[in-house]
């Protein structure tokens, strides 16, 4: 498949929200407000490309060759933790100001399901370099995108039955979204 | 056992605390897979409680969660592998949820909340409610999701290998509306599991009130 | 407090003038359905008020679901949840842009959907994110395609004898690259047909005279936002005329493309419903442009013919956005510079793009490869392929230039059954080119073209 | 292109008749207010005499304006009085004595004769404000070094039920048109121009007969919308262009013709601003008139002078309609900035349903902002300050238009209050 049409696919089609579940923990839980949700993605986006990146030449170049590939869970565990701890670090004293808008979103990266997620499949579907790349800047920014159209959507909603505020009702707006994205196959 | 009834119903991870809905929605669309997920997820959390429950005073404070993290994951990866190597087809077909499980919330969070805390038996009792109510979750959300998505309910087939006894049932005869394959799609998954926790608010909600 | 004056135009004078605007549809709707067939003797009395029955079950459903989740949920009296305000609506537009054999039940199912999942737990009137109406016939249509089929589709009693293949658009995707005048118009007729709404498609949504009479009506009374269906139809018929000045084809494709797919009814009625669109002057006129630019997304690159439906839903996401931009640009005008370069951008960009690539297109539109995974000489596919009414996916499994198996593992095809008493597929297997199944003549062709395909593709 | 909308007019019921006056009444209560500023310095005392004229009270502040009494008489004491802006304020109370004298004579003086420093001083010294509804102090709109282009003398009146400016110009229109000129001399205006609907056939006849004999005079005709009366839209529609703050910014200066003619008496008789005309009109009043009314007179003895009112349940409107406001009694007292006393039946307020997102009040609002998602985001303040609301003028029209009844202008207002509130 083209590069193209690999990045329409995971920005559009097979967007690891909508249609993979994958990322769904900070999608419920904090995207009321659209500066939330860029600066989760923007995060997001920043630790996948990075870990996909590692993650592709520790696969293939050390867990492959020596076939301990039930390693890679441990491997990529590390690699998105230690990625964090790192990434905090640098921002922390370097660009103050960033840190301050985006610090706590990059702590809570490490136990999202997306970033973990986008790697795994990225390996499972042995994509080659550039593939991985393209795949995983595509999930990541499908995730921001429908993050920030719910963070938008979220706002509007003043009046919710009481028992379907928060979770029950952003699922519904969830689930009518997936029907909508599935009819995207082919762009 | 009072500890279990509360961490099916009182502090039931999805339905209260909202935690773990990725791998709900996920392999829910088959109620096999369903409650396969929910033993892994069972397994790990009561190894994970009882280890972490006994080294707690080892492990310095500030070292805390990467060491938690590594705990899990190794539990994570020996599971991976004894379903690799006797039930082939159930792994695929779980695919990337199974390793997805480190990431859960649910087990990170029962392991800072419960297990660094208290003493072994209450924290492994906590992790045996916890993880059959999110069991008990799963198997509901695939039950609706399995009769109407697709109209059959499959007790036993990937599995059979381990248990040799296939048990797939047809539920409703064919008729127009039943199979509604949505419901097997993702859309149908946000749907159900979105009218589960209103149902668990609105019935929680009048719980309180009177 | 506030001004003693107010203006006597209220709710109800909006109400009122939608449904002074839609009577004439309904009326059309109910000739072409209903007494067309019963004077060419395809059906019977009943036959005849069918398409009336169908827009009022429609309506009554709506409205029923919509009174007992007041008296439910909202502790509402009895008699104040029955006049809530205009709950009928989303079924009247619902049994608009409904196919005509759309089973009973699944009508109910559909309203139940629009008036309680996608109006009510969102707030009710006024509060709802999506359009209720098409939030159903999306539930149905991706839920429910086969069934559909199964019982006709979009043609009606007197059309399925008439005229061969299914609705304009479908006819349209169904040939690769664009058709020429006699491949697309001819088979309904004349352009005329489509102007005046005697094709096939959904119950109401065929005439594009009446949609423009109600148009120019409901702006006079001002009960419309009338900027959105203009820019609307205004981009689609530039794309399309660059995509048919490209390929060298004349005026008649521009207007093809717009009076057919419910473009027309999905302009004046869907995308205006006041509640789901943008509220500022600018969002308006963005939201127009980028729904053109959509529909023909859609229409040319995805596999399903109709391409309002989704881009007026996925439009419905982005309303808050664009509320934002029409909010500060009316102050500043430089903040909508951006997103009317990458409108301009698009629908020129898309014109060449889609007409460049339809023009050197030898791979069949129709058919994509979902996976392709390589292991030893065994290569096993798993592709896509547009059956009569949408898609089939199967499994084939290759090697060394002999196909091993072809299983089909996902279908919402009508004439499925069929093809499966004769076994058609393993015959595939054997020899290729064998006769297609009598009487499922799209849905062989479609697995035929599939294999071939994945053959080409092997080869390369 | 200037938004706005057409709405009825009901002007009919006051417009034939002649303008009343009336000077009968007993306790005149001065209101120590001007322009919604209240600590003024008071000059009078209990049991002084005054003349019909004389100061009693200058405000204090950078604005010196002095505020007159309206009848001769002796100061009784001081009131609280219910004012047309709602507020309760300290007032001069004094005793008439029917003589309307006067201290010193009313010179008779040409008009075109002043420099622009002598207009200024008459006219600050006559105590002249903004007659318009901002009573804001005249002079300070001529006190500027910065060249003056263009005069607008609006006489559009678009507030509804109002026509205190029409019976003006109908009435006093040559000392008018005079006056114009003459300010245009003094200040070296390049040209002047006067506004007026373009449906009032019946004042451009009287205009036109006596504009002749003033070149620079020009007479436009403005579109019969609401609201054509704001700077803003007047200054867009005649000299196509748009200011920030002030009209002054482009070398424009828009005056109420009702202060034109106070800036009359001024300039002419050295006479301060003692007196306006006042429409009381309203379905609910017998026989609905224009009445020159002297400032501190109380409201109900003029409605009972005028004919009462049909039915007791009544609902008093200090000012137009649409940017009047509601008023308790009708015993308020009328100062110089209220055109018009508005009587009606009492109704009660339409039921609000939920708003339909029509967007009709975002396409008509005249200041170009979107109420509604005003309206929304009222708990989210950095969302609330891109919308800018206070650019608002509070004209009504949004509330007017609502289809759902609504009460937009409110949840706007509350948005202003908010945005005050964060500084």
């Amino acid at each position: 498949m083209n590069l193209i049409s690999l990045f329409m696919t995971s920005l559009l089609t097979e967007n690891i929200v909508l249609t993979k579940f994958l990322g769904l923990c900070p999608f419920f839980g904090n995207s009321s407000k659209e500066k939330t949700a860029i600066s989760m993605g923007i995060c997001v986006t920043l630790i996948t490309i990075l870990s996909s990146i590692i993650t592709y030449f520790i696969y293939n170049f050390i867990l492959v060759p020596t076939n301990t590939t039930y390693l890679k869970t441990l491997m990529l565990i590390l690699v998105i933790a230690s990625l964090v701890q790192l990434l905090i670090l640098i921002i922390k004293n370097k660009y103050k100001k960033i840190y301050k808008s985006l610090g706590i979103y990059l702590s809570l990266i490490t136990t999202n399901c997306a970033v973990m997620g986008v790697v795994l499949l990225g390996i499972n579907n042995n994509y080659n370099f550039i593939e991985t790349v393209v795949y995983s800047l595509g999930s990541s920014l499908g995730f921001m995108l429908v993050l920030y159209v719910f963070s938008t959507i979220r706002e509007r909603l003043k009046n919710v039955p009481k028992c379907f505020q928060g979770i029950p009702i952003a699922l519904v707006i969830a689930s009518i979204m997936a029907l909508i994205f599935e009819r995207y196959i082919g762009i | 056992m009072k500890k279990i009834i509360n961490g099916i119903v009182f502090e039931n991870p999805i339905l209260v605390g909202m935690l773990g809905l990725c791998s709900t929605l996920a392999v829910t669309n088959k109620f096999e897979n369903a409650y396969v997920m929910g033993i892994c997820v069972l397994v790990v959390l009561v190894l994970s409680n009882f280890i972490i429950s006994i080294i707690k005073k080892l492990v310095p404070e500030n070292v805390r969660i990467p060491v938690y993290i590594l705990i899990i994951s190794t539990l994570v990866t020996i599971i991976e592998i004894l379903l690799q190597k006797y039930v082939k087809n159930i792994y695929n077909v779980l695919g990337i949820y199974l390793p997805l499980i480190v990431v859960n919330c649910i087990i990170l969070g029962r392991a800072l909340q419960v297990a660094s805390k208290e003493k072994v038996i209450p924290s492994v009792l906590d992790a045996i409610g916890v993880g059959l109510g999110y069991t008990f979750v799963l198997m509901i959300v695939s039950l609706f999701r399995e009769i109407l998505g697709s109209n059959t309910l499959t007790l036993m087939d990937n599995i059979s290998s381990l248990t040799g006894y296939k048990a797939i049932y047809k539920i409703f005869p064919s008729n127009d509306i039943l199979p509604i394959n949505l419901f097997s799609k993702e859309a149908g998954a946000f749907l159900t599991l979105g009218l589960l926790i209103a149902l668990a608010k609105y019935i929680g909600g009048k719980h309180e009130s009177n | 407090m506030g001004p003693y004056l107010k203006s006597e135009k209220d709710t109800s004078t909006i109400m009122r003038h939608l449904i002074v605007a839609l009577i004439p549809i309904v009326v059309f709707a109910y000739i072409k359905n209903g007494i067309i067939p019963f004077v060419k003797g395809y059906t019977n009395i009943f036959g005849m008020f069918y398409p009336l029955i169908f827009i009022f079950i429609c309506m009554a459903s709506t409205f029923f679901f919509e009174s007992l989740y007041r008296i439910i949920f909202q502790k509402k009296k009895i008699k104040e949840a029955l006049e809530n305000s205009y709950s009928f609506f989303p079924g009247l537009f619902l049994g608009l842009i409904l196919p005509i054999n759309t089973p009973i039940v699944l009508l109910i199912l559909a309203a139940f959907v629009s008036s309680i999942i996608a109006k009510m737990l969102f707030g009710g009137f006024g509060n709802n994110i999506f359009n209720p109406a098409l939030v159903g016939r999306l539930f149905i249509i991706s839920a429910y395609a086969i069934v559909i089929g199964k019982s006709g589709g979009y043609l009606n009693s007197y059309e399925i004898d008439t005229i061969s293949s299914g609705t304009p658009l479908t006819n349209a995707s169904l040939i690769n690259g664009i058709g020429t005048y006699n491949t697309l118009v001819k088979p309904y007729g004349s352009l005329m047909n489509f102007f005046i709404g005697t094709i096939p498609g959904c119950v109401g949504e065929t005439s594009a005279l009446l949609c423009l009479l109600a148009f120019v009506y409901l702006t006079y009374f001002k009960a419309i936002k009338w900027k959105i269906p203009i820019f609307y139809i205004l981009t689609v018929f530039s794309i399309t005329y660059v995509i048919g000045g490209m390929n060298n084809l004349g005026i008649w494709y521009p207007l093809f493309q717009i009076f057919s797919g419910g473009l027309m009814f999905g302009a004046v009625f869907m995308a205006t419903d006041p509640v789901t669109s943008p509220v500022t002057p600018i969002g308006q006129i963005l939201y127009g442009i980028f729904l053109g630019i959509l529909t023909v997304v859609f229409r040319f690159l995805t596999p399903f013919p109709e391409g309002v439906l989704t881009s007026i839903l996925t439009m419905n996401m982005f309303v808050m956005i664009l509320d934002k931009i029409g909010s500060i640009a009316r102050f500043n005008f430089k903040v909508t510079v951006v997103p009317f370069v990458i409108a301009w951008f698009l629908i020129f960009g898309l014109g060449i793009g889609i007409s460049l690539n339809l023009k050197n297109v030898k791979k069949d539109k129709n058919f994509s490869i979902l996976e392709k995974n390589v292991s030893g000489s065994k290569i096993s596919y798993v592709v896509t392929q547009k059956g009569y009414s949408s898609v089939i996916k199967a499994r084939i499994v290759i090697d060394n230039k002999k196909v091993y198996e072809f299983t089909v593992l996902e279908q919402n095809d009508s004439f499925y059954q069929k093809i499966m008493d004769e076994d058609y597929t393993n015959k595939l297997i054997l020899d290729s080119d064998i006769d297609t199944v009598t009487g499922a003549t799209v849905t062989s062709t479609a697995l035929k073209t599939m294999l071939k395909n994945t053959l080409e593709d092997y080869g390369e | 292109m200037i938004t706005g909308l057409k709405i009825p007019g009901r002007k009919g019921l006051s417009i034939k008749n002649k303008i009343g006056i009336y000077n009968k009444m007993k306790y005149v209560y001065i209101p120590l207010i001007s322009g919604g500023d209240t600590d003024i310095t008071v000059a009078v005392k209990k049991g002084d005499y005054v003349y019909k004229g004389s100061v009693i009270g200058k405000r204090k502040g950078n604005l010196r304006i002095p505020i007159h009494s309206s009848v001769s008489g002796t100061v009784v004491d001081y009131e609280e009085k219910f004012v047309s802006n709602g507020q309760k304020v300290k007032c001069v109370v004094i005793e008439n004595d029917f003589l309307d004298a006067i201290e010193n004579e009313y010179e008779n003086n040409d008009l075109t004769k002043y420099t622009k420093k002598e207009f200024i001083k008459t006219i600050q010294e006559c105590g002249i404000v903004g007659l318009g509804g901002s009573g804001f102090p005249t002079y300070v709109k001529y006190n500027t070094d910065q060249k003056i282009k263009t005069l607008i003398v609006n006489a559009v009146e678009c507030e509804p039920y109002i026509t205190a400016d029409y019976v003006l110009v109908r009435e006093k229109c040559d000392e008018i048109l005079e006056t114009i000129d003459a300010i245009r001399e003094i200040n070296d205006i390049d040209e002047a121009i006067i506004a007026i609907k373009s449906h009032n056939t019946g004042l451009k006849e009287v205009i036109d007969n006596y504009i002749g004999t003033y070149l620079k005079l020009k007479l436009v005709l403005v579109p019969n919308i609401y609201p054509m009366g704001w700077e803003k839209s007047l200054v867009k529609f005649i000299k196509k262009t748009d200011y920030q703050r002030l009209p002054i910014e482009k070398g424009i200066v828009v005056s109420n013709v009702s202060t034109i003619y106070a800036i009359y008496e001024a300039l002419k008789y050295k006479k301060p601003l003692t007196e306006r005309i006042v429409t009381f009109t309203g379905e609910n009043l017998k026989r609905p008139q224009n009445v020159m009314v002297k400032m501190g007179t109380s409201a109900s003895e003029i409605i009972k002078k005028v004919g009462g009112i049909d039915n007791k349940d009544a609902l008093y409107i200090a000012g137009g309609p649409m940017m009047g406001k509601g008023i308790p009694t009708d015993d308020i007292i009328i100062n110089c900035n209220d055109n018009c006393i508005l009587v009606l039946d009492n109704y009660s307020l339409d039921i609000e349903t939920t708003c339909l997102r029509c967007g009709k009040c975002v396409e008509k609002c005249p200041a170009k902002l979107s109420p509604v998602l005003i309206g929304e985001s009222l708990d989210k303040v950095d969302r609330l300050k891109k919308l800018q609301p206070t650019r608002c003028i509070e004209c009504g029209l949004c509330s007017y238009i609502c289809p759902a009844k609504i009460n937009v202008r409110e949840k706007v207002r509350k948005a202003k209050e908010i945005l005050r509130k964060e500084g």
